[in-house]
């Protein structure tokens, strides 16, 4: 998996790549909470288009993501277009608490 | 060089219960079923069941610790039958385990959907545990695309 | 969350002894290898020197009848260790087999060279067998990648 | 893996694609040596530009048709030009018997 961040205003954009599972997203917790606190973010937008695996361990990682961004009166938005992740998404009541947007500039416009 | 062309077939899968090895796994279960001709929905479905329940021996069964996870799979026709077996801790109350959004590692960022995933991707779901003995989780799927093939 | 970090991993593949199988344990081990960042020819030498053994399994050891196969991987460092095993039909003189050229079944078009390539793709080749016990085939390669990641 | 096979004079032109092994040779043999036989052809040009993986057993498969070949006078040649097909092709001493070109134009021309 690869995981690379883009600092937006105050949006902190993630994209992952490949395969997001429980020993990748371990690793992306750390990468996405370590920038987070230290440069005092608010918000996160995940942008999943590039994921081509996901499974209930992607979707504990979005829940303590959102849990942060809750605490910071922040916002966390998913920029996802692959059927099969968004069925996860959705199976999980996700997309309760969530928003999914098909492209980052929809996201930040929220 | 008469081959069995009857479409029955066999693996078994070990390996240590390293989390690095959830990909891995994924890997050979998908490999094994493309003699299934699946569909992408399928295969995403099945990889995805497989990924939670060899997750599942790895955090729950071993926390962790040192032990080897079993993945047999069975083809069968058009019906793919698989095994996640481990020799770990063990399931208390099977029914409540299943239950959605129920985990016991809420600290790990757990979501508690493993089971409910496996249950919705896959036709039929059996959890066998027996605590301090292990955890044997039963899966099969029918597969749709075989007759497209004939 | 304390991860085993050390560069050691294992993993045992049982299958029957079809010939579609062969580029399922291909794969398998490929997949297994992929952690030791190889190079196109080092996962090029050891799926090759897998399809040999594996085949011989099939079609020596169990003479297309149904047996099962197993591999056997193990990572320990940069070095892959594979075992390859039938429970068949043994080699009676194992010098002899590993002859280039020699084949026992020239009417099957095989070409005798399936332990020379063994041999010549992977650093070390060892051969056990006993009649109508089976046989073991165990082969390692070094890879000289892995410091490439660190 | 894929076969498929074109006549151009008195050359069977038969391109494999995919990988090569025990149980694809067997395939192979059988769809080579129908049209070779049925049409009574002379020569092969093998083409094997796109296979990603050959063991032994393709080696077994090409010492089958040559001798096939030279059955009835005529001549076998190769189109291979990915690296690890050809080290296998070496180390089997077929390189003294068939002769392996870059194109088919090559192989033709002799
Ligand atoms: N192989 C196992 N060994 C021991 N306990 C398990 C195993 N699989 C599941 N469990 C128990 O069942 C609970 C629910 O599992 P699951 O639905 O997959 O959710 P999660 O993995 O997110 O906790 C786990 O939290 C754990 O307590
Ligand atoms: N697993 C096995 N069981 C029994 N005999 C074997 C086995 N592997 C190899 N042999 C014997 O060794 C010979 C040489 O093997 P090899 O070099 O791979 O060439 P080939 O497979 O082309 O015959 C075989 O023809 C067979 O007689």
């Amino acid at each position: 998996m690869q995981l690379t961040t883009e600092i937006r205003k105050d949006y902190m954009i993630v994209k992952l790549k490949g395969e997001l599972d429980h020993h990748t997203s371990e690793e992306a917790r750390k990468k996405i909470d370590k920038q987070y606190f230290n440069n005092n973010l608010l918000n996160i937008i995940l942008d999943l288009r590039e994921l081509n695996f996901m499974d209930s361990s992607g979707v504990g990682l979005i829940m303590g993501r959102y849990k942060n961004c809750m605490n910071r009166n922040g916002k966390i938005s998913i920029v996802s277009t692959n059927p099969y992740i968004n069925r996860i998404l959705k199976m999980s009541g996700l997309l309760k608490l969530v928003k999914i947007y098909d492209t980052i500039e929809e996201a930040i416009r929220g | 060089m008469v081959e069995k062309n009857n479409n029955r077939n066999y693996m078994k899968l070990e390996f240590l219960s390293k989390s690095s090895n959830e990909s891995f796994a994924r890997v050979v279960v998908a490999a094994f079923a493309s003699q299934l001709d699946p569909t992408i929905e399928e295969l995403s479905d099945i990889k995805t069941a497989v990924s939670e329940a060899v997750t599942n021996a790895i955090i729950h069964g071993y926390e962790y610790g040192e032990g080897l996870v079993v993945v047999e799979a069975t083809i069968e026709d058009n019906r793919l039958d698989i095994v996640v077996e481990d020799f770990g801790k063990g399931i208390e109350d099977i029914n409540k385990a299943m239950e959605p959004f129920y985990t016991s590692k809420p600290d790990l960022e757990r979501s508690g959907m493993g089971f409910t995933v496996m249950e919705t991707f896959m036709d039929k779901l059996e959890v066998e545990s027996e605590v301090n003995k292990g955890t044997k989780v039963k899966m099969s799927k029918v597969f749709k695309s075989l007759s497209r093939k004939e």
